[in-house]
């Protein structure tokens, strides 16, 4: 964590039609941006199961990245609006976690945009380095830890009268 | 409905028929202009030309009191103060660092800033939030006859157009029909007038100053309605060079708020009319 | 009998780096974008007295040609009705940037003497920082006084007009409160804004006075 | 199909492609196929020149045998761009071509990023991924979707019009749609065409006549697509026709009841001649108008706006009984196999420029309404008269109005410099005056456009670089009263000068309709960011859209003069002949299906399908998907709270193994 040049990691799921798209065109444009991103292709934000992001965010990405279509341009008519929904939900479950919302992001890219791929990926890579990293592996062995000790001290009866650990 | 009244240096000055017609004006549709605690200097177009950073302190101290006078607008008649106002309070947005710089001023000052004190133009007020149909309920002596060329400048549409199009403001044009004047189509409404020029280079200065009053001629108006002081002053002193220079092109300057004034059956002279160089024809009474 | 003068460029006439310069300042980038489409002096009222052309100023900023530009007359004439700004099709802050060239001007000191623009400037300045306020006859005696003292002669007769209008006031307007407008520009003279975080300012600000 | 390669030993080869320097350039692609080389289940592992080339294809083919393969990976370019190279390799092979799997390390990595040690672990952490997920690949099997031999052409102008010959002389069925009463579209209101000058009437008005009676071509004029479902191969189109009033089959175009109107003299703008002539309120647009059939206005007809006429049309029209006051609007269904869009253009509304005074000064002219001035068949009969009745003696010719300007319209429209020309031409030849062109920079690149600007040159045409200020009608110097005032600096001569002249031609850009929106979302279309309709790729896609099936041709793409125009609408034809004959077309094979045995039947997936694809079988309680239903998008996949929903390329574990590996890096 001390690490001086930690990068954040970032997982992007991006729709085929209009962000992937449009990723490619930043390509083609030969426009720059931070190499924190990586790019899982999907065929419409629709198929973005909140799993797939809790999931990411476990296996210790600092942030998910989700770009759809823009509101009425899904092409499967309205795939981005289910996504929508469910992004919102998402960002309360994040925050009952004590995870920031700002990690998880949803953007409209239509395959136009190019230079939204380019400061959206930006601008995010700043805010979650502002943020710092997430370590939710660590996170999640530090609660395992005291999960254990917890138990431990429940299967042994001579220290149960201590108060828990914290 | 109270305002803090920002009157800048032209009105207390070479402008003080301006502020003497705005505020009878102004208190006739209810509105009390308050003047600000020791106001200062805006700043006007040469502080920016100095130094910017220090056209922006001169400029926030204004704001900075404005804001502890508490009225909710600034009312600021010159288009220069106007624009210097609303230019300085861009700026303090888009830039951090001549914010930080400004703000530390203030502090020594006792002063703070927030930019919640919007600057408005009184055309702005008159015809937007008061309206026509309170102004025309005022009217005592219409304007019948009146031919007037409503002139507004640079400063007040341009850059920072908020009530009005840049290109072909019509706020005045309104303003006068409800009055009863009829206004003459002037297509140098926006043109500048020279600015400070006229008294530094005549040449460049005067020329501008001559095609417009020669046009507000050519088009048959009896008077050139202004909206600020540095205007009204360029049209109205200047007559005995242009004349020299070129021809005489003597058509009386006045501000929009004496034609308010004449039309809600104030006396000329508290109005300040006979301030001006070339003497405007009474009308008005001759209809009452 | 005349005089020929070269009119060619060489590169040492060039100060590279004074383009980017410029339009690394926040409200000047769009400079960098100019087609030179000659708009800003199409519609500039003043186009018709400047030495170059606003169209041509830009292209000399852009080519780092930083004597020619802040000696010119233009940037002088300018008399900020932003007519250019509001015309130019590629969105460029024309009349900010001539408001950075002036200020570069002065800084450098390398503005036209006699030309009486530039002397108003400072002259306006110094009195709205030592009164708080202008008041213009006395401001317009001393311009006259120091451009060109037969104009001012020549000025009596509008001067008198003024008089007895009630228009020419023989006091002085200053503020109450000298002393703080006083403090205030002084503590501005002891913060560099370049020293600031996140500036964007580049080093051409000059808070050391005049 | 191939063996069950589900429980043999997984056996992965990968492959990085250099692309040139394309990706070697900034990612070591010899190190990342050194490190993939050692991960579980990577038998082989490559790096080469180009994979997409001949020998690289075969290199695949030829390991899969070599080495037993059953899963391959490319790092290479975009998906989008080659993933149908590599299966095809990998079917070659002898694998089915689903075991393929590609990574992006070219649009998404090497040429957005600029430190090479940062790329190339990028570059290594979505191979990982890859390689992981292709470990869960299954053998899949391509759909064939047979191609209704059809083609709804949307768009009568030159481009429309074109593509409907050519894919109707090949013996296709085309529905072609315009929106206007006639085709013809903007090219029938030219009078002359740059740079060659021939009629244009005299070249388009024949082709106009041939769609009319083509026996393969059904036209719909007045009319507008109103809905389109379905997919490449069977779009199903709902056209709506709006009511003319007239039945189209009965109207012989006689004109006889436009001669007994009410109104004895036109009296209405009319909208061919962009307002500068009148018409009645029955009308037909202009002469060789295709169909020759008449139309009524309901805005201004007697009869339709107040019910109280003397109809004497009704009367003309006598036994053919064509005219029908209580025509109702009307909806047809097709059925189309592919679809051409070619809605054209819009020119720039000049108002919105109020310094050039369109609209305030009554002899400032948009180009177009000069096409119809010089116009032999125009409202004035080919003489160049203004508004005030006078012909010209000097006129100005502003370039680029609503063009290269931020303010409007960033994009330059690249006929204009042209047509500018050429309309200076001809004000020169039928009125003698003197023309000045204002150009920031002329464009003219085309075959004989550079000597059509030598010619010009000749005839004395006054060319000032400058972009216009302003267009006032206030004077100052002699000569300016009266006259509109130019004021421009001539950037060349390196004057500011006022230039009064009696009238003011402004060359308004081309702009996309204003509801291009509507007509994208309509065939599911994307657009740039100016809102011209989007090609699939700029260089080698130029008239396919992202839609399959569906392609584009003329200005909705993008500013252009007929002979592109033409040039394009004939490619689109060819590429829809080219689906039409191929007779079917192949789909991912990436749906979705149920495993019966988790569905709880809780019937939360259903509404969630935009397609209907998903019912419910009562009998067993549970949710089934019908294959030619489902598009693929995974999005009932996503929501099935039992996880029962699979979608076949996307599963989730293939998923879950792609976050994995993206994550898998130090």
């Amino acid at each position: 964590m001390n690490n001086p040049i930690w990068q954040p990691r970032i997982v992007a799921f991006f729709c085929t039609w209009c962000t992937y798209t449009a990723a490619d065109l930043a390509g083609v444009s030969r426009m720059k941006y931070a190499a924190n991103v990586r790019v899982i292709r999907v065929m419409c934000s629709g198929r973005v199961d909140p799993q797939f992001v809790m999931d990411a965010l476990a296996k210790g990405a600092d942030g998910v990245l989700i770009g759809g279509c823009h509101p009425n341009d899904c092409h499967y008519a309205e795939g981005n609006y289910k996504m929508l929904r469910r992004f919102r939900l998402l960002q309360r479950m994040l925050t009952d976690l004590g995870i920031e919302t700002e990690r998880v992001r949803l953007e409209w890219i239509s395959a136009a945009e190019g230079e939204k791929v380019k400061t959206v990926i930006n601008d995010m890579v700043e805010k979650i380095k502002a943020m710092g990293p997430l370590n939710l592996p660590g996170r999640f062995q530090e609660w395992d830890r005291e999960m254990d000790s917890l138990e431990h001290a429940a299967t042994q009866p001579k220290e149960s009268e201590k108060p828990h650990a914290h | 409905m109270k305002y803090s009244y920002f009157p800048g240096c032209s009105l207390k000055g070479t402008g003080r028929a301006y502020e003497e017609s705005i505020i009878p004006v102004m208190k006739a549709l209810g509105a009390e202009l308050e003047e600000l605690d020791d106001w200062n200097c805006c700043g006007a177009t040469a502080y920016m030309a100095v130094d910017e950073v220090k056209a922006c302190v001169m400029a926030s101290r204004n704001l900075a009191i404005a804001e502890k006078a508490g009225n909710p607008e600034v009312l600021a008649p010159c288009s220069a103060c106007y624009l210097v106002l609303n230019k300085t309070k861009h700026y303090l947005h888009d830039s951090p660092p001549v914010a930080h710089v400004v703000n530390q001023a203030l502090k020594t000052a006792n002063l703070t800033y927030s930019g919640n004190t919007p600057v408005r133009h009184p055309l702005d007020i008159i015809v937007n939030d008061i309206g026509l149909e309170a102004i025309k309920k005022k009217v005592k002596t219409p304007l019948k006859g009146l031919k007037v060329a409503p002139y507004y400048g640079c400063q007040m549409v341009r850059p920072y157009a908020t009530f009005d199009d840049q290109y072909n403001p019509t706020s005045m044009d309104r303003l006068f029909q409800a009055l009863g004047a009829e206004v003459v189509r002037f297509p140098l409404k926006t043109r500048c007038c020279g600015g400070s020029l006229t008294g530094t280079l005549p040449e460049p200065g005067l020329l501008c100053t001559y095609i417009i009053l020669k046009e507000a001629l050519k088009r048959g108006a009896d008077v050139v309605a202004t909206v600020c002081p540095l205007c009204q002053f360029n049209l109205d002193a200047y007559h005995d060079q242009i004349a020299a220079k070129w021809e005489p092109a003597r058509i009386p300057t006045v501000y929009f708020t004496q034609l308010m004034g004449l039309a809600f059956g104030m006396d000329p002279v508290q109005l300040g009319l006979q301030r001006g160089f070339v003497a405007m024809k009474p009308v008005g009474q001759a209809a009452a | 009998m005349f005089e020929l003068t070269r009119t060619i460029k060489y590169e040492a006439d060039r100060v590279k780096g004074f383009g980017r310069e410029v339009t690394s300042v926040p409200g000047c980038e769009n400079l960098e974008t100019c087609i030179q489409c000659g708009t800003c002096s199409g519609v500039c009222p003043l186009s018709i007295y400047m030495d170059y052309s606003p169209r041509q100023v830009m292209a000399l900023v852009r080519s780092d040609f930083k004597n020619e530009v802040l000696r010119s007359h233009t940037i002088w004439l300018c008399a900020s009705c932003y007519a250019c700004t509001s015309e130019c099709p590629r969105k460029i802050r024309i009349t900010d940037i001539m408001y950075e060239l002036k200020q570069r001007a002065m800084h450098e000191g390398i503005y036209p003497r006699k030309f009486p623009i530039p002397v108003l400037a400072q002259e306006f300045t110094k009195m709205a920082h030592k009164r708080g306020r202008v008041t213009e006859n006395f401001l317009a005696t001393i311009l006259f006084l120091k451009t060109n003292i037969m104009a001012a002669l020549g000025m009596w007769k509008l001067g008198l007009g003024l008089l007895t209008r009630g228009r020419f006031p023989l006091k002085w307007e200053s503020i109450k409160r000298r002393s703080e407008l006083d403090g205030m520009m002084k503590t501005v003279d002891n913060i560099s804004i370049d020293a600031l975080p996140q500036a964007q300012h580049h080093g051409h600000k000059h808070n050391g006075g005049h | 199909m191939q063996m069950d390669n589900q429980k043999a030993e997984v056996r992965i080869g990968f492959y990085a492609c250099h692309c040139g320097s394309n990706i070697a350039g900034m990612v070591d692609v010899v190190e990342v196929a050194k490190k993939a080389g050692k991960l579980p289940h990577v038998v082989l592992s490559r790096d080469y020149k180009y994979m997409c080339s001949d020998p690289g294809q075969e290199l695949i083919a030829q390991d899969i045998k070599e080495h037993k393969l059953n899963r391959i990976v490319v790092a290479s370019c975009s998906p989008l761009l080659h993933e149908h190279t590599f299966r095809t390799a990998t079917e070659k092979g002898g694998l089915n071509p689903f075991y393929f799997h590609m990574v992006n390390i070219r649009e998404h990595n090497s040429w957005v990023h600029t430190d090479r040690q940062e790329a190339t672990e990028k570059a290594y952490a979505l191979t990982q991924a890859a390689i992981r997920r292709v470990a869960h690949h299954k053998a899949l099997e391509v759909k064939k979707v047979k191609i209704e031999p059809s083609v709804l052409i949307v768009g009568g102008g030159i481009a429309g019009i074109h593509a409907a010959l050519t894919m109707a002389e090949a013996g296709k069925k085309v529905y072609l749609v315009e929106r206007e009463p006639t085709i013809g579209g903007h090219m029938a209101k030219f009078d002359k065409t740059f740079p060659t000058l021939d009629c244009a009437a005299c070249i388009l008005t024949p082709k106009m006549s041939t769609v009319g009676s083509h026996p393969n071509i059904t036209l719909w004029t007045y009319s507008e697509v109103a809905k389109v479902e379905g997919f490449v191969g069977n779009y199903k189109v709902t056209v709506k026709r709006k009511p003319r009033y007239i039945i189209e089959d009965a109207c012989v175009g006689c004109m006889e009841c436009i001669k007994s109107c009410v109104y004895k003299e036109p009296k209405f703008a009319d909208e061919f001649n962009e307002g500068l002539g009148k018409r009645k309120p029955v009308y037909i647009p202009f002469p060789q108008a295709t169909p020759q059939v008449v139309l009524i206005d309901p805005e201004t007809c007697l009869q339709l706006k107040t019910g109280k006429c003397k109809k004497t049309c009704v009367e003309a029209c006598a036994d053919r009984h064509a005219i029908d006051f209580n025509q109702k609007e009307e909806f047809i269904d097709i059925q189309v196999g592919t679809v051409i869009v070619a809605t054209g253009f819009k020119t720039f509304d000049a108002e919105r420029l109020p310094q050039y005074g369109y609209g305030v000064h009554k002899n400032v002219y948009t180009a177009l309404e000069v096409e119809r001035l010089v116009n032999a068949s125009g409202p004035t009969g080919g003489h160049v008269v203004m508004r005030d009745g006078q012909e010209p003696k000097s006129v100005g010719i502003i370039h680029c109005v609503g063009s290269r300007d931020k303010k409007t319209n960033r994009w330059c429209s690249r006929v204009c410099c042209m047509y500018s020309m050429k309309l200076a031409h001809l004000i020169k030849e039928h009125t003698g005056a003197e023309v000045y062109s204002f150009y920031i920079d002329m464009r003219t690149p085309g075959k004989g456009y550079e000597e059509f600007y030598d010619k010009l040159l000749e005839e004395g045409v006054q060319f000032i670089r400058g972009r216009v200020g302003e267009v006032t009608d206030w004077a100052y110097a002699p000569g300016e009263d009266g006259k509109l005032v130019i004021r421009v600096e001539d950037t060349l001569a390196g004057y500011v000068r006022r230039i009064p002249v009696d009238m003011v031609v402004l060359a308004s850009g081309l702009e996309p309709h204003k509801d291009s929106q509507d007509v994208r979302r309509l065939f599911n279309m994307s657009c740039s960011t100016e809102g011209f309709f989007l090609e699939r790729h700029p260089k080698l896609a130029p008239v396919s859209t992202f839609t399959e099936g569906v392609f584009i041709a003329g200005c909705c793409q993008g500013p252009r003069d007929i002979p592109d125009t033409v040039a394009q609408a004939g490619a689109a034809a060819a590429e829809a002949l080219v689906l039409i004959d191929k007779g079917s077309v192949e789909l991912e094979p990436n749906t979705a299906y149920i495993l019966e045995q988790e569905c709880s039947g809780c019937k939360s997936c259903i509404p969630l399908c935009p397609y209907t694809a998903i019912a419910f079988a009562e009998d067993r309680n549970k949710a089934v998907i019908n294959e030619a239903l489902c598009k693929g998008c995974g999005t009932c996949v996503a929501s099935c709270p039992s996880g029962s929903i699979v979608q076949n390329l996307f599963e989730d574990e293939e998923i879950f193994k792609e976050i994995e590996g993206v994550l898998a890096y130090e």
